[in-house]
């Protein structure tokens, strides 16, 4: 039993109808280890988990757990075994409590029914191990914001006693305080021996929580080891396979006239319906305008406030010129809101704007290809024809797709939210120089980011979002990712 | 009848009902089969998928025409609707019988049935002789859109209120619905808002037997006269037992079996009477063992359909 | 809390009916005779309505259920024409809407066929099967006690009130039990909220499912076998568009199509607020057409004033 | 393409059923005068299912179109006896389709009801409406050409075929276009496919929806003109489950109820494919009861085919 790892996957390959997701992945991680599991967007990770968590079958390859043959039918039979996962993509029952949610699929019962104390008394112990008492056990999954959505997650992870942990970028909504809350939960499971496979993008997670390394490109293992025995460097040229000069590239632009003035604007965003509270800014054509903040500060209703999708409860937006400049929306949520994924590429592009494309009211489907396969061209994006189901598409040029709308619609205000969640640090520094190609042909841009690397990366002038109330912009290098941290948790703009 | 070598020796004569579901259909399908057997064709019995519906029997009209039968006889779900579909039969050169109910159409070979308004007649006389003339009186109606019961409906509140100033209508209004249940509802509700009636109209088979399982439930069944319309064994047993008072008998049989004569007759050349009337009585406790009565309701079905 | 205040404008909604009539046919309607009658009339519909919570409740839908009530109604008659005894042919109609249930569910959870379509298609089955053995015609059947059951008359009633309406809430009772306090109830609430989340939880999806629509189906088939006990006779063509009501019925107590919300109790209330509603009616001398429109505007309403409450939170 | 694959299925079934009965009835089914009768019995679906494929496109529903062509029939009558002409009673039809197609869609788009819910309201309401104007009673309507639309007589038949299916043909190829070739066609798609992102691309969600609505509403009222045409009467009490048979016909064409996916070639496919079953059936002399099995089962089978097409990819 001591010599076998806890965990051993070999030849591991999997197929999606004509994609190879995964082809002979191996992947070994012993008792109490943290290891990190990066790679390139669709480079097979979550797969790869999925097949630990009995949500996806392996078509060849074997797996084992401390040496003993594994091949979970299904998530009851992982978690019987002692595997837990945290799946990327948020998976709570919004009408069950936090507790529901929490032991789904594995009630404790007396009797035939449900032993609702022992539930809410585990869900108590958990919130405990993450310092977050205040998610209550009884409260409806609805009524959370989405931090605290993220860690009802994790205390599903946590509770159910766990040999193995599969975390997949558990992190990406939860403010800084919670992911050290977070860390210092994994740590002392670790301590207790529980094995921990993290997935993320960010470099600076994966050196502060991990042991061990594996590389995953295009379905394959392509490197592993210590992270201690590697640089930054070596992780991205094994992701990317090639190396990456510049994370990122700057394309030289000049601010110009105001294009857009936002005063005292107050919304109707969020869960209470009061964000933002009050938010002034001036935008200026040519120039990239960053927001940082905690997630639930408002950024995105702001965005969408803006945008005309939701409600203005007071203050004014006010657009140069007549007739006004366009604005587009970059949504945060790709797949919920940002993209049809079952229309065609050519639609999910043009959709916006489909009145050039019309003669005599009827579309012209050979001027709405010309345009696609030009935008296409543009922005790198790969596809095998304009007709082709957008929901095929690997995350990051999905992303792009949803960004050459934007050309498309020939926005002259450009709104990016998180234009880069969940793109692996390749396409990311690709979307960094297209947003400075877009400066530099004299677009507005105002980027709202929760990763402060990009921000003072990217941005000229940068403010931060404190509960709904934008705080004074200042010129990205007299930022740091200090400062612009402890203006996003106190609110003062020193 | 030229279409008679296509289709074999005999001649096919589709009998076209409003609906399936009713056992008054069954008798006039009996009485169909005796016909063809007297006279020596073959019969097409075929009803709308979906009873009273007029679109689904106009369609069973139409595919009958499509198949050449020789001729039609048919109950019309509609006096004005089934107009347009029997008149493309006759161009086509397909004669039509009209039986039990009527129709606004002067095309027709002949009408063979019941005279409805005539049924709320007889109806309306049998609840004022069983009441002596006076008491009040509450009448349910069938469907919206039912055109033989509105009909009768018509025949019994006119008929009272020439010829009985002593009965009250109290109500007059109330829809049963087309289904049972829907006019066994009713006829309960009806029956909690009237707590003091004499007697009762009900114009068809469903409304009848809705109002006898309201009453028996209601423990108020023999204590109120019922003169309800058609037969069943259900019906009948509540006439037995005192429940019911009068049940207005049509001849279902007859029409099936004159409508297919006549129609063969015509096909043979014999010109044939516009309007034959197969008559209403009224059943009661004393005359079911009578041989006119028992000639309507105990049918042996097995004997023509097996 | 959350659940009861969405209670709210239903009942206040029943209230509203029981008080109006109550004015208008102060003689009839608030006695405890008709309150009898009324309660007779609701179990058909209100035993569809509990099979049917756990239906919506999972997020799905079924439109098979007049259809299999009638083919039930007709299998209890047939039943107790083999001779069989009344709690036997009660059971041959559970039976037998268990069974198209099962079918229903085995479609919607394993061949993956939208609710909407496989119990549109079970509909016509169903119906079809009814007719199919009966002839088309009603058919008789024996006297037996099964009819008391949903009698009005005092003599059968158990503590003052009809032994269907003692049914009616006490398996109202237990199955709102077993939505909100057992595993099954849990699951089944989880997957109307979320499937893919249920999925991955380890919640036995499919079987989950066969068991809601058999379930409903089951309760399909006792709503059958109390329609037989009300007409007496197996009726093929009995309760077309029943469904409607019934799936009504759990709108206006606040059940919501898209899932994972709705209760038991609001089914009740929505149940007897349509019955009071078609009584009253009939009592006050209201012209039909009204009932209809009337109905119609009370589901908006109904769900109009639900999205209201909601957006204000 | 894609598209066309998905029509191969309802195509195939199609072409079966008519070889099926040309075999079993020889001598009736595979006459041009039987083809022309097929015709105009179709009419009064197919006309639904253009409307509706709008409607299912867009990911709603709407159970209130079976109501809604009974009162554009009794609004047609209306007008006729009015002293309309014939051309004023069809648009007077329409315009009132088109009205309780409004209401659906301000209820859906502005209220944000489900249309489940609000349809299945709106069916009470017209149907109730209709019964109330009339009386309950069908109504006569003075002579006109109306009717000659939808005769099968050769003396009526524009190049052979009766008017209707012309007319049928005509506007559905339009629709088609409208579907696929303008920008409000391809709005109806997108909302069908992912609201939030036709919210997020500048589309006016509440506006197109109201306008497929409302569109529905008023090929429901045409196909309300035509019923009465077939009826020579207005009737209250007609087209009583109507939408089931519409939506079964667009479903049988390969549309899916959660939206997105369909189109007018598979509801006119699925239409003919239903007529032709029930035509076939009566020739063929099977009794009823069959028919209604059959078409549950083919609906089933339709949409279990067209999973199994998509989980092979
Ligand atoms: N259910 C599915 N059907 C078809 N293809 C899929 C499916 N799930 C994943 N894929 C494909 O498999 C490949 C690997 O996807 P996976 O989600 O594992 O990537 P990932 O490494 O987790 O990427 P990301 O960093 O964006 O989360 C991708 O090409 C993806 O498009
Ligand atoms: N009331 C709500 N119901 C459902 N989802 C919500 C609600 N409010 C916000 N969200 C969604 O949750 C996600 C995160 O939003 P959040 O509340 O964190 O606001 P935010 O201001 O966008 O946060 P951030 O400042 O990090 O952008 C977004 O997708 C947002 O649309
Ligand atoms: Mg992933
Ligand atoms: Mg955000």
């Amino acid at each position: 039993m001591s010599g076998a790892p806890r965990l051993r996957m070999r030849g591991v390959s999997k197929a999606f109808g004509g994609v190879q997701a995964l082809r002979g992945v191996g992947l070994e991680a012993a008792a109490g280890e943290v290891h990190a599991l990066v790679g390139e967007n669709g480079a097979g990770k979550s797969t790869l988990m999925k097949m630990l968590s009995g949500a996806l079958r392996p078509d060849e390859g074997e797996m084992q757990l401390d040496g003993a043959a594994y091949a979970p039918s299904g998530p009851a039979e992982a978690r019987a075994r002692g595997v837990a996962m945290i799946y990327q993509e948020l998976t709570l029952a919004p009408h069950l409590t936090v507790a529901e949610n929490v032991y789904l699929g594995r009630e404790p019962r007396r009797g035939l029914l449900l032993d609702r104390a022992a539930m809410r008394e585990g869900v108590r112990r958990a919130m405990e191990l993450l310092a977050r008492v205040d998610v209550r056990p009884d409260a409806r999954v609805a009524d959370l914001g989405p931090g605290q959505r993220q860690l009802v997650e994790v205390a599903r992870a946590l509770a159910g006693r766990a040999q193995l942990l599969v975390m997949d970028e558990p992190t990406s909504s939860l403010a800084r305080d919670d992911v050290g809350r977070l860390f210092a939960a994994v740590r002392r499971l670790k301590a207790e021996g529980v094995t921990v496979v993290y997935i993320s993008h960010f470099l600076e997670e994966v050196r502060e929580i991990a042991d061990r390394y594996t590389v995953l490109r295009d379905g394959e293992t392509v490197a592993r080891g210590e992270v201690s025995a590697c640089s930054d460097a070596d992780l991205i040229r094994a992701m990317v396979g090639r190396e990456l000069e510049e994370a990122y590239p700057r394309v030289p632009h000049r601010a110009g006239d105001p294009i857009l003035e936002l005063q005292e604007l107050a919304g109707r965003g969020g869960l209470r319906g009061d964000l933002p509270r009050s938010v002034s800014l001036s935008l200026r054509r040519g120039e990239i305008f960053g927001i940082a903040g905690l997630v639930g500060a408002g950024r995105t209703e702001l965005l969408r406030a803006v945008r005309g999708l939701d409600p203005i409860r007071s203050g004014s937006v006010r657009l140069c010129c007549v007739p006004p400049p366009l604005l587009g929306l970059l949504s945060e949520d790709r797949k919920q809101e940002g993209l049809a994924l079952s229309l065609s590429v050519a639609d999910n592009i043009t959709l916006s704007r489909l009145g050039p494309l019309t003669r005599w009211g009827w579309l012209d489907r050979r001027a709405q290809t010309a345009a696609t396969v030009q935008r296409a061209q543009e922005l790198g994006i790969k596809i095998t024809s304009a007709q082709q189901t957008t929901g095929a598409l690997s995350g990051g040029n999905q992303q792009k797709v949803a960004l050459a709308r934007l050309l498309h619609e020939e926005a002259e205000v450009l709104l990016l939210d998180e234009p880069t969640r969940g793109v692996d640090v390749g396409s990311k520094a690709e979307i960094y120089r297209l947003i400075g190609t877009l400066a530099a042909a004299g677009k507005a841009v105002l980027m709202v980011s929760s990763y402060l690397p990009e921000l003072l990366g990217v941005c000229d002038r940068i403010a931060v979002m404190h509960r709904g109330v934008l705080g004074a912009a200042r010129n990205a290098s007299e930022w740091s990712e200090e400062s612009l941290l402890k203006a996003a948790t106190r609110g003062e703009a020193a | 009848g030229g279409k008679a070598d296509a289709n074999g020796d005999a001649l096919l004569i589709a009998v076209i009902p409003k609906g399936t579901t009713h056992e008054f259909w069954k008798s006039i399908h009996s009485g169909a089969v005796q016909g063809s057997r007297d006279a020596g064709v073959a019969i097409y019995w075929k009803g709308p998928s979906k009873d009273d519906d007029r679109d689904a029997q106009i369609r069973v009209v139409e595919d009958a025409i499509s198949r050449g039968v020789d001729g039609i006889v048919i109950a019309p779900s509609d006096n004005r609707a089934l107009v347009r579909p029997l008149e493309e039969a006759v161009k086509e050169g397909i004669p039509v019988v009209v039986i039990d109910s009527p129709i606004d159409w002067e095309g027709k070979v002949s009408y063979i049935g019941t005279d409805n308004y005539q049924g709320g007649v007889v109806g309306a006389r049998a609840l004022a002789a069983l009441l002596d003339g006076k008491g009040k009186v509450l009448m349910m109606r069938y469907f919206e859109g039912s055109g033989s019961t509105m009909q009768r409906e018509i025949g019994f509140l006119e008929t009272v209120a020439k010829e009985f100033p002593g009965l009250d209508v109290i109500s007059a209004n109330q829809y049963g619905g087309s289904t049972t249940e829907s006019c066994y509802a009713t006829a309960e509700n009806l029956l909690n808002a009237y707590p003091q009636i004499d007697g009762i109209f009900v114009a068809c088979e469903p409304t009848t037997f809705g109002m006898l399982r309201a009453l028996q439930d209601s423990g108020r069944a023999g204590t109120i006269k019922v003169v309800g319309f058609d037969a069943t064994d259900k019906l009948l047993e509540g006439l037995r037992t005192g429940q019911l008072h009068g049940l207005v008998l049509q001849n279902p049989f007859k029409m099936g079996q004159m409508g297919v004569q006549a129609m063969a007759d015509h096909l043979a050349g014999h010109p044939q009477p516009k309007l034959v009337d197969t008559g209403t009585v009224v059943a009661t406790k004393d005359n079911l063992e009578s041989p006119e009565i028992r000639d309507l309701i105990h049918l042996d079905f097995d004997r023509w359909l097996k | 809390m959350n659940r009861l205040r969405a209670l709210l404008a239903p009942f206040l909604g029943l209230l509203f009916v029981v008080l109006l009539f109550s004015v208008l046919a102060p003689e009839s309607f608030p006695t405890l005779y008709n309150f009898r009658t009324v309660s007779t009339q609701t179990v058909v519909v209100g035993l569809g309505a509990i099979g049917m919570s756990f239906v919506i409740m999972s997020g799905g839908i079924d439109l098979s259920v007049g259809s299999v009530i009638a083919l039930s109604s007709v299998a209890a008659a047939a039943a107790l024409n083999a001779g069989w005894s009344a709690a036997a042919a009660i059971l041959a109609a559970i039976l037998t809407g268990a069974i198209c249930g099962l079918v229903n569910g085995l479609l919607i959870a394993r061949l993956r066929i939208m609710p909407f379509i496989a119990t549109l298609g079970m509909m016509g089955i169903a119906r079809g099967t009814a007719k199919r053995i009966t002839g088309g015609q009603k058919i008789d059947a024996p006297a037996s006690w099964l009819p008391d059951l949903v009698s009005k008359s005092s003599a059968d009633a158990w503590l003052g009130l009809p032994p269907g309406l003692w049914i009616l809430l006490a398996l109202a009772a237990l199955m709102a039990g077993v939505l909100r306090r057992t595993p099954f109830g849990l699951h089944v609430v989880a997957i109307g909220s979320n499937e893919a989340t249920a999925r991955l939880c380890g919640v036995n999806v499919p079987g989950t499912l066969t068991r809601v629509y058999a379930l409903n189906g089951a309760f399909a088939g006792l709503a059958g076998a109390m329609l037989f006990g009300r007409l007496s006779v197996g009726e093929p063509t009995a309760a077309v568009g029943l469904e409607l009501d019934i799936i009504a019925a759990c709108v206006i107590g606040g059940a919501s199509l898209s899932g994972g919300e709705g209760g038991m109790l609001g089914a009740m209330i929505g149940a007897f607020l349509m019955a009071f509603l078609a009584n009253g009616m009939n009592l006050a001398q209201v012209e039909n057409y009204w009932q209809e429109i009337l109905i119609g505007a009370i589901i908006v309403a109904a769900v109009a004033l639900d999205r209201w409450r909601h957006r204000r939170g």
